[in-house]
C-alpha cells in the first residue's frame, strides 16, 4: 500500500481566500434589467457602504469551490470510521430523487392540496419510523438528533406536568454523548450520571439508588456509545416505570438492531432517530440531517404541531393539537433529508434493512478482530456494529496519543476514527466501518493501524509529526482560541 | 436495493474468522424477550429504477413553483439559485464529509466555513457568526438563550415577528424557563414595549412578518438604555439595501438563510444565520471555524472554541447543536461570492421595485387596500381583501397562481405578497388581472 | 506561488484499475424482478462464458472514479492555455439546460409534433450559426469539426461533380491542423500544402502558381493556426474563386473574430464551427463537440439530410434532399452538445458575442507580452486570440526543450500550452489564454513561464525532471507503443 | 451574460501595456471592406435567471420519455441510467479537459479509458478496442475503410443492417470511391452474398435492423474463405445472453454505445463503439490508450499508437476524428462497472423475455401479426399492422405512449417495438390494449 493522502495538496495557490481574488468591478451575477420603475425605501433605511463581499468572476468561484473540495475528505474519497457517526455510502439515487421539482421546489406554506406528494411522503416515512422503532406516531420536524433530543424530553416534561407535576432529574450513563446532557439542561432538567460497571453496561445498582420520584427520565443509547447491546434493558425499564419515569431512546446507533429488536418493545417511550445516519443521508460537512422523534401511544399528544394527517380528503397538515408541546422550528423539518431517509427505506425495505445491521454488526466485529491485538476493546463484550479500543498500550516509552495514531492514518490513506469519547475510555478509539465498506477495505485499514503500531516504537517520532501529506499539517487549535481570528 | 458488498463467501470467511456460525450469533447478546419475533411490517425492497419510478410519481401529485408562479414568502422565498451554486456545494468530498473534527483532511470544509463566517459579518456590520444553526427561527431561540442570565430573565418580543419563531421560543422557553412577552404594534410597526431592569433582550424583526421596515434605532436604543441585549430579526438579502443590524443597534442579528443559494424545499434544509458582538463570542452557539497556523507556519483552519460546545461543556452547554446546516452553509457562500456587492444591492433594488409595482397594480383591484397603507415596506406587503384570504388564495391557485400566505390579521382577510427577482411585471400584472377576476 | 500539481497525487491505493477490485459475485446493480414469462433465445445463439466484466459494489465505483477524476487536470482545476482549442470557463447554467427532460430525455426518432422544442432550439441556433457566419444555410448534424471538415469537402465535391467534372486538389497551408489533409484525403482529394511566408501568412505568389482548373478548392483557418489573420484573404478568395474553387472555412478559431468580420463576407463559400470551442461545451476530456457547416446559397442543395424546417405546421425534419450528400452519422448530431451552444449563444447576444473576441484577443496580447522575452513569437505580426512562440531561444547550451517546458508548467500548477504544433514553427509553445481567463491568472501564468525560462539555465536538470508534483512522472511513451497493452 | 472576467480597469491596464488606444486596435489587421459593418443580427444579451425561463419553457414544448411509455428503438433505447453514472462521468475534473496530450495530469480520463476499452474487449471476445468513435454509424463507416486495400475494394451489406448506418457508409463511400453493395434478406435475415476476390468485408447487423438474429456464423465462415474482412454491428446490451462477436467470427465489431448509460438526447451526443483483432491495432481509428511506466516504474496510461492519427500522420492518416466521444465512454465504462456480469446476463434476460411477451400480447390484436413469424429476435420485433404503420403511432401517441418507429417495409404498415428492462408488463398490456382500441 503506497502511502500519500487521498486529497489534493494545497497545489499552486496556497491558501488564499476569495476575498485575496477580489477585484473592484469585477462580476459573477446576472440578473434581468428591472422591468418596472424603480422604487427604494428612504434614504433614512438605506445602507450606506455596500457589503464586503468579494468581487469575482464566475471562473475565479468554481475554481476556488472545486480546489477547496478536492482538499477535503469524504465517503466517497474513501473509508471513514468516525465512531458514533455511521459515515455509510450514501446512495447516489437519493440525490436524484430529493432534486425532483415536485420535492425540491415546493413552498413550505403553499396549500396542502398542492402538495400532497409531499405530505404523503412525510406520512409514510412517519409510518415507517414507527414500524422501526416500535412507536405509535413521530414527529419528523427536528432537523437533527440534539432537537430530537430536546423534542423527547419537552415531551416529557409535558407529560409529568400533567401527570402529578414536575420532576427535576434525567438520568444518563456517563458514556453518553455529549449532547444528552446538554439536552436535558436545555430541557430544564438536571442531569443526573449513572456510572458504567465492568461490561460497560448501565451498574444497574447504582441505577436503582438513583431512581425516586424526581426522576424524571432515562436516556438511553442502545447499543451504547461502546457499541455494547444494554442486557438488562427490561430491567432498567421496569426501574424507571416503576417510580413513574419515562425511557428516552438515543437512536443515534439504531443502525445496529434494524428488524433485530425496537426500542418500543424493550420499553422506551420516546425514540429520536439521526435519519442522517441509519437511513444515509450525505452528512454535508457536518450538517443537515434529520432527527424524527417516535413516542408510544399515550404520549402522542404531546407531539409537536404541526403533524400530518391522512383524510378523506387527503393529507393535511394539522395543527390544532392543545396538549403539543409547540413547533421546534420554523416549517416541516429538513423535508430534504426526509425525501432521502423515506428513499432508503423503501429501497431496502423489510429484508433489506435487517441486512443493513448484520453487515454492521459483522464488519465492526471483523475490524475488531483484527487489531484487537495491539488495540484491545476497552470492555469484553462482543459490540454490535462499533466498538471502543484504547490506545493505552501505545504511551509506554515513547508516549504516544491516540490522536497521533489518529493523524498517522491520514497518511496512511484513511479518515481517523472518533477519538477521545467516549469520555470513560481511556486514550479511545471509537470504530464504526459500517455495513458498506468490503472485507478489503477493512483488511486495510486493519494493515494500515498494525503497522502504526509497529511504527509507535521503531519511529513514534513519525506519528508526531503526521500528518505530512496533507494540504496543511498538524495546525495550532491553541492558538487558534488565543488570537480569534473569526473573519477575513 | 442493498449497498452492503459482501458476497456469500465474503459473509461465511468472516464469521469463521471470528468463529461464529450465522450472523445470528453476532445478536445473541439481545435478550431473546425484546427480539423482533417475525419481520418488520414493511414492504419488500426495489430496485433504484423502480424508485425512481414511484418517487416521480409522488413528486409529481406535488404543484412546485416551477408550474405555480410563486408570490409566497413569509420566511421562504422563490429567489433564482444559479446553476454554479449546486454544481459546486454539491461537489461529493464536501457532502460526504462530517464536522471537520480532522483539520489536515479537511481544509475544504473548513476555509468555505471560514469565509461563509466572513460574509455574513460583512452582510451584519458585526464581529462574529458562527458556522450555522438550523433555520432562522431556531436561531433565534439560540440568540435569546445566549441573552439571558442570572437577573435578566425577561424576553421582550415585537409582535412583528414572525409567528412561527415565536412559537419555537416558546417551546424553547418551555424547557429554559421562560415566557416570549410580545408587544404590539401600531399601524404595522413600532409599538411600546415596556422595559424593566430583568429584561435580558428585545426582539425585532426587520423587516417585519408584515414586509414592513421597523423603527430598530428607536427600539434598541431604549433597550441597550436598559442594558438589555437587542436581537434583529434580519432578511439576508435585503442588506444589499437596507442597513445592516450592526449599524441599527443590534447586539445579536438572527436570520433564515434559504434565500441564499437554498431551494425552497418545502421547509427544508434551511439555515440559520446568527451573527453577534465580539464580546459574546463565548455565549454563542454552533460551531465555530478559526485561522490558525500548522507546524510549519503555513495558514490553516480549524474548529475553534469548542469548548463552549456540549460534546465537552457537556450539562453546562449553552447549547446542544451539534450536526448543523454546513452544506447549506456552502451554498450560501457560493452564491453570496457569486452575488457580491453590487448584486446583492441591485438584487435588493429589484425587489423593493417589484414589490412596490405589484403593491400598487393590486391595489388598483376593487376592494383590496394594503393592510396597513402608510408603512414603509421591502419585498413583501399585506394585503386586506374583501373575502377570507384562504378562498382567494385557493381560487388564484387554480389560475396557476400561488399569490401569497394567508395572514391571521383582519380575521383572515389579510394575504401576504412576497415578491423576488424572479417576478416580472407580464406575472405581476397577471396576478392583478387574476385578483380582479376572482373578487368580482 | 507555492509550487504542486494542482490535481491529487496517487493516494493510498496505486493505480489499480476496477478489475484489481472484482470480487466473484459482489455487485452493484440491481432490477425489478422480471415480471413476465422467462424467454431466451435458442441455446445456439447464447453466451457461453459470462463477460469479464468487474464484479464490485457501489461504494467501490464511487470511490474509483472519484479517486481517478481528482486525478485528472481540468478548465474547472485551473488555466489550460492549450493552443487551438480553446480551453475556456464552461458556463454551468448549460448543463442545467442540457438536462431538461424535454432535451435530456427525446428518442431520436420520435414524431416531430412531440418535440417541437427540441427542432426550434435546433433552427434557432441554425439562424445563429448562419448570422454569425454569413452562410445561407447550415447543417448541425456532424458531430466534430474534422466531420465538418469532411461534409463540407463532400459538398465541395458533389458541387463540383454537378459543374463540369470532378477536381483533384485542396490547397492547404502547410500550417494547417492534421484534420484538414486528413479530411481531404478522405473526401477523396488531393492535398496540395501553399506554404507560409515570412509573416507567418498564406504565400500568395505561391499559391497563385498552384491555381488552375484541377483546384477544387482551398482550405483556410483564418486567423491561422498560429492566430495570425490572413490580411489577404480577399485576394486569395480572387485567386481561387477565379479558377472555380471554392474556399472552405476551418472554424477552430471563430473565437477570434465573433461579431468583428465573418466568414462569408471574406469570400468562404463552406464554414465549419466547433461548438464546443468557440460556444464553450465542456470537452469532456476529449470529446464529444459539435461540428455544424454552413455554407453559401449556391451549395444550400448539397447540404445533408435531413434538415430542420419552419413550416406552418410547426417545425419540421426534412428528408427529402434529392442533391445531398447524405447523412454524416445515425440521428441528428450531437443535440446535447446543440443545446449547450444555444444557450451560450443566446446569453451573450450580439454585444456579448463581440465582447468574447475582443477579450480573448486582448488577453492572448498580453500574455505575450509579458512572456516574449524570452519566449518570443514566431511571426512578427499581432495575433488574435491565440499566439505561437518558441522556446528555440533555451536549447542554447543545456538542450532545453519545448517538452521540458510544458512539464515544468505542470509543477508550478499550470496545464501546458500546445507544443510541437504548428510544424512550421520550431520548438513551438502554442498559446491560447481564451477570454475567461483574468489578468492576474495570466500574470501568474507569465511569471511561472519565466521562472522556467531562468532555471532552464540555472537547473536544466529541473526541467528535464519534471513534473514530479503528479501522480506519475514522465511516462514511457516508447515502452507503451513496444510492449502492447491496450486493456487489462 | 458575460463570462469574461475583465473589469474596465484591466481592459485599460491591459491596453496600456500593449500601447494601444482601444480595443479596436487588436482588430485593425482586419481590411476595413471584410469588417461587419453594425451589429450582428442576434438578440441582446440576457442573465442566466432568463435564459432558464426560456430554455425550460421550449424544452417544455417536447413530450419525453418520462411522459410518453417509450417502445421506440432502431439503435437508441430506452435503457434505465442509474444515478452514479452521471454523479461521476459528470465530475468537472472529467467533464472540463481534453485529449490526454498531457498525460502526468490526465491520468484520471487515461485510465477510465483504458479500462473502457478493457470492457469493451470483454463484451465483444476481441483484443482491441480504442477510446470511442462518434456514433454507431460512424463507426461502421471507419471500420469499412480499415478493411478495403489495394485490390479489394468491394464492400457487401446486409440488407439488415440500421438504414442510417448505410446512408452514412453511402456518405463516407462518396469520398472513399466505394459504393456499398446491398444483399438481401430471406424472411427477415441471412441472404446470399455474391463473394469476388475483390470483396474487401462483408457487414451484418445482428440483432438485425428488424431485431432479428443473424446466421453470422455462416455468413462470416463464407466472407473468410474469400479472404474478406467480417464486420458486426452489435448491441452493447445483447453480449449478456448473445455470443459475441469475436466468437461468431467478426473480425471488426462496431456499435452504438448509448445504451451503456447515456441519456437518448434526441440522438446524440452517442458513443461509436469498435473492437478488432490484434493484427488491425495500427489500422484502427481514433484514440488508443496503452499502459506504460514512468521514469520510476510506476505504472501509467499514454495515448499511443499515435503514429496513426490525424496529427502525425496528416494526409496519410486513414481516420480524421480528432475530438470523440470521451464522456459517453467515461459514462459507459461507470455504467458497465454496475452492472458487471451478472448484471449484463440479468438485463438481457429482460428484454428477450419482455420483447417475448409484448409480440405474443400484441399478437392477439386483430390485423397484428409479426412481419417475420418464424424468426427468432432478441429485444426488438417488427409488426405488421392492418393500417400504415405512422398514423398508428400518432394514435397511440395520443393515448401516451410511443409505440415504436415506422419501417418502410410492408409498404409502411410495419412497425419496429423494442423493449428494455425499463418496460413493465402493466405498460406492455397497456400497449396491447391500445393498439386494439386504435386499430378497432
Ligand atoms: C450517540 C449520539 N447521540 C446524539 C447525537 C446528536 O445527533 P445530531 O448530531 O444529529 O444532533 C450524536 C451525533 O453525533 C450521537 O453520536
Ligand atoms: C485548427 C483546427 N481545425 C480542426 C480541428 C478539428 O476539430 P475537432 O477536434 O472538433 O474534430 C481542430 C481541433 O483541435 C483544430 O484546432
Amino acid at each position: 500500500m503506497s502511502i500519500g493522502a487521498p486529497i489534493r495538496t494545497q497545489g499552486p495557490e496556497g491558501p488564499t481566500t476569495l476575498k485575496d481574488r477580489s477585484r473592484p468591478g469585477r462580476r459573477a451575477f446576472g440578473f434581468a434589467a428591472l422591468d418596472v420603475p424603480e422604487a427604494l425605501p428612504d434614504e433614512g433605511f438605506r445602507r450606506r457602504a455596500p457589503a464586503g463581499l468579494p468581487e469575482v468572476a464566475e471562473v475565479d468561484i468554481v475554481r476556488h469551490f472545486t480546489r477547496l473540495s478536492q482538499m477535503n475528505y469524504g465517503v466517497d474519497t474513501g473509508m471513514y470510521p468516525l465512531g458514533s457517526c455511521t459515515m455509510k455510502h450514501n446512495p447516489k439515487v437519493a440525490e436524484t430523487v430529493a432534486a425532483l421539482p415536485g420535492f425540491q421546489r415546493l413552498h413550505p406554506l403553499q396549500p396542502d392540496h398542492t402538495a400532497q406528494g409531499a405530505l404523503e411522503m412525510m406520512w409514510g416515512l412517519e409510518q415507517a419510523m414507527c414500524e422501526i422503532t416500535g412507536m405509535a406516531r413521530a414527529t419528523l420536524q427536528p432537523p437533527a438528533g440534539a432537537c430530537g433530543e430536546m423534542t423527547g424530553l419537552l415531551i416529557m416534561r409535558a407529560y409529568h406536568a400533567q401527570h402529578g407535576g414536575s420532576r427535576t432529574k434525567v438520568i444518563i450513563p456517563d458514556s453518553a454523548h455529549g449532547t444528552n446532557p446538554a439536552s436535558v439542561r436545555l430541557a430544564g432538567f438536571e442531569a443526573v450520571p449513572v456510572p458504567s460497571d465492568a461490561r460497560g453496561l448501565v451498574d444497574v445498582e447504582a441505577l436503582e439508588k438513583l431512581c425516586d420520584d424526581q426522576v424524571a427520565g432515562l436516556m438511553l443509547t442502545n447499543p451504547n456509545t461502546l457499541g455494547l447491546f444494554e442486557t438488562d434493558i427490561v430491567r432498567i425499564a421496569e426501574l424507571i416505570h416503576g417510580v413513574g419515569g419515562l425511557l428516552y431512546y438515543d437512536g443515534a446507533n439504531l443502525n445496529a438492531i434494524l428488524g433485530r429488536c425496537r426500542p418500543g418493545d424493550m420499553g422506551f417511550d420516546i425514540v429520536h432517530i439521526n435519519t442522517h445516519k441509519t437511513f444515509a443521508t450525505p452528512h454535508g460537512g457536518g450538517g443537515p440531517g434529520a432527527g424524527p422523534v417516535g413516542v408510544v401511544e399515550r404520549l402522542v399528544p404531546y407531539l409537536p404541531a404541526p403533524t400530518v394527517e391522512r383524510t378523506t380528503e387527503g393529507f393535511v397538515l394539522e395543527h390544532d393539537r392543545p396538549h403539543s408541546i409547540g413547533r421546534l422550528q420554523g416549517f416541516n423539518g429538513n423535508f430534504g433529508v426526509l425525501v432521502r431517509a423515506y428513499a432508503y427505506v423503501f429501497a431496502h425495505g423489510a429484508d433489506g434493512l435487517k441486512a443493513v445491521s448484520e453487515r454492521a454488526a459483522l464488519n465492526a466485529n471483523y475490524l475488531l478482530r483484527l487489531i484487537a491485538e495491539p488495540f484491545p476493546a476497552a470492555y469484553p463484550g462482543r459490540p454490535l456494529h462499533e466498538f471502543v479500543t484504547t490506545a493505552r498500550g501505545l504511551r509506554g516509552a515513547h508516549d504516544v496519543r491516540a490522536m497521533d495514531v489518529a493523524k498517522r492514518l491520514i497518511d496512511l490513506g484513511f479518515h481517523p476514527c472518533t477519538v477521545y469519547f467516549p469520555l470513560v475510555v481511556e486514550e479511545a478509539l471509537m470504530m464504526e466501518p459500517t455495513e458498506t465498506e468490503t472485507k478489503e477495505t477493512l483488511e486495510a485499514f486493519a494493515a494500515a493501524m498494525l503497522q502504526v503500531a509497529r511504527e509507535a516504537v521503531t519511529d513514534p517520532q513519525l506519528l508526531r509529526d503526521a500528518p505530512v501529506t496533507t494540504p496543511v499539517r498538524r495546525l495550532d487549535e491553541a492558538r487558534a482560541a488565543r488570537h480569534l481570528t473569526l473573519h477575513w | 436495493m442493498r449497498f452492503a458488498p459482501h458476497t456469500d463467501d465474503d459473509v461465511s470467511e468472516m464469521l469463521a474468522a471470528l468463529g461464529l456460525s450465522g450472523l445470528d450469533d453476532l445478536f445473541d447478546q439481545i435478550p431473546t424477550d425484546v427480539r423482533v419475533g417475525g419481520r418488520l411490517d414493511l414492504p419488500d425492497g426495489i430496485s433504484e429504477m423502480e424508485l425512481v419510478a414511484q418517487m416521480t410519481a409522488l413528486a409529481g401529485h406535488d404543484r412546485s413553483t416551477d408550474d405555480l408562479v410563486c408570490f409566497a414568502g413569509a420566511g421562504a422565498y422563490d429567489h433564482y439559485v444559479p446553476s454554479l451554486v449546486w454544481a459546486l456545494a454539491g461537489r461529493s468530498e464536501f457532502q460526504t464529509s462530517y464536522t471537520p473534527y480532522q483539520p489536515e483532511l479537511s481544509q475544504g470544509v473548513l476555509q468555505v466555513l471560514f469565509e461563509f463566517q466572513s460574509m455574513i459579518c460583512e452582510l451584519t456590520a458585526l464581529e462574529v457568526s458562527n458556522a450555522s444553526l438550523y433555520d432562522g427561527a431556531t436561531a433565534l431561540a439560540e440568540a435569546v438563550t445566549m441573552s439571558r442570565g442570572a437577573g435578566r430573565g425577561r424576553v421582550l418580543v415585537s409582535a412583528g415577528v414572525d409567528p412561527r419563531y415565536v412559537e419555537t421560543l416558546r417551546t424553547y422557553g418551555r424547557g429554559a424557563g421562560y415566557e416570549p412577552q410580545l408587544f404590539d404594534l401600531q399601524d404595522g410597526r413600532g409599538g411600546a414595549p415596556v422595559f424593566t431592569p430583568d429584561v435580558a433582550a428585545i426582539v425585532v424583526q426587520h423587516p417585519n412578518r408584515l414586509g414592513i421596515l421597523e423603527p430598530v434605532r428607536e427600539l434598541f436604543g431604549e433597550a441597550r438604555d436598559w442594558g438589555a441585549r437587542t436581537i434583529q430579526v434580519f432578511d439576508p438579502l435585503s442588506l444589499g439595501v437596507l442597513s445592516p443590524p450592526g449599524e441599527l443597534g443590534a447586539d445579536i442579528a438572527v436570520g433564515e438563510g434559504q434565500s441564499l443559494g437554498n431551494h425552497l424545499n418545502f421547509g427544508g434544509p434551511y439555515l440559520g444565520l446568527i451573527a453577534a458582538r465580539l464580546d459574546d463570542v463565548r455565549r454563542m452557539p454552533g460551531r465555530i471555524v478559526g485561522e490558525t497556523l500548522d507546524v510549519d507556519g503555513t495558514t490553516g483552519y480549524v474548529l475553534t472554541l469548542q469548548a463552549r460546545e456540549q460534546h465537552i461543556r457537556r450539562e453546562k452547554a449553552n447549547s446542544n447543536v451539534c450536526t448543523n446546516q454546513t452544506l447549506m452553509a456552502i451554498a450560501a457562500t457560493v452564491y453570496m461570492s457569486w452575488l457580491g456587492p453590487q448584486g446583492l444591492a441591485e438584487l435588493g433594488r429589484q425587489c423593493a421595485s417589484k414589490a412596490a409595482y405589484a403593491a400598487q397594480r393590486l391595489c388598483e383591484v376593487d376592494g383590496v387596500e394594503l393592510l396597513h397603507p402608510d408603512a414603509p415596506f421591502f419585498k413583501e406587503f399585506a394585503l386586506r381583501l374583501p373575502r377570507p384570504a384562504e378562498d382567494v388564495r385557493d381560487e388564484l391557485v387554480e389560475r396557476g397562481i400561488l399569490a401569497g400566505v394567508p395572514l391571521e390579521d383582519a380575521d383572515g382577510h389579510a394575504l401576504l405578497v412576497a415578491l423576488t427577482e424572479r417576478r416580472t411585471r407580464r406575472q405581476i400584472d397577471a396576478l392583478a388581472s387574476a385578483m380582479g377576476e376572482v373578487l368580482s
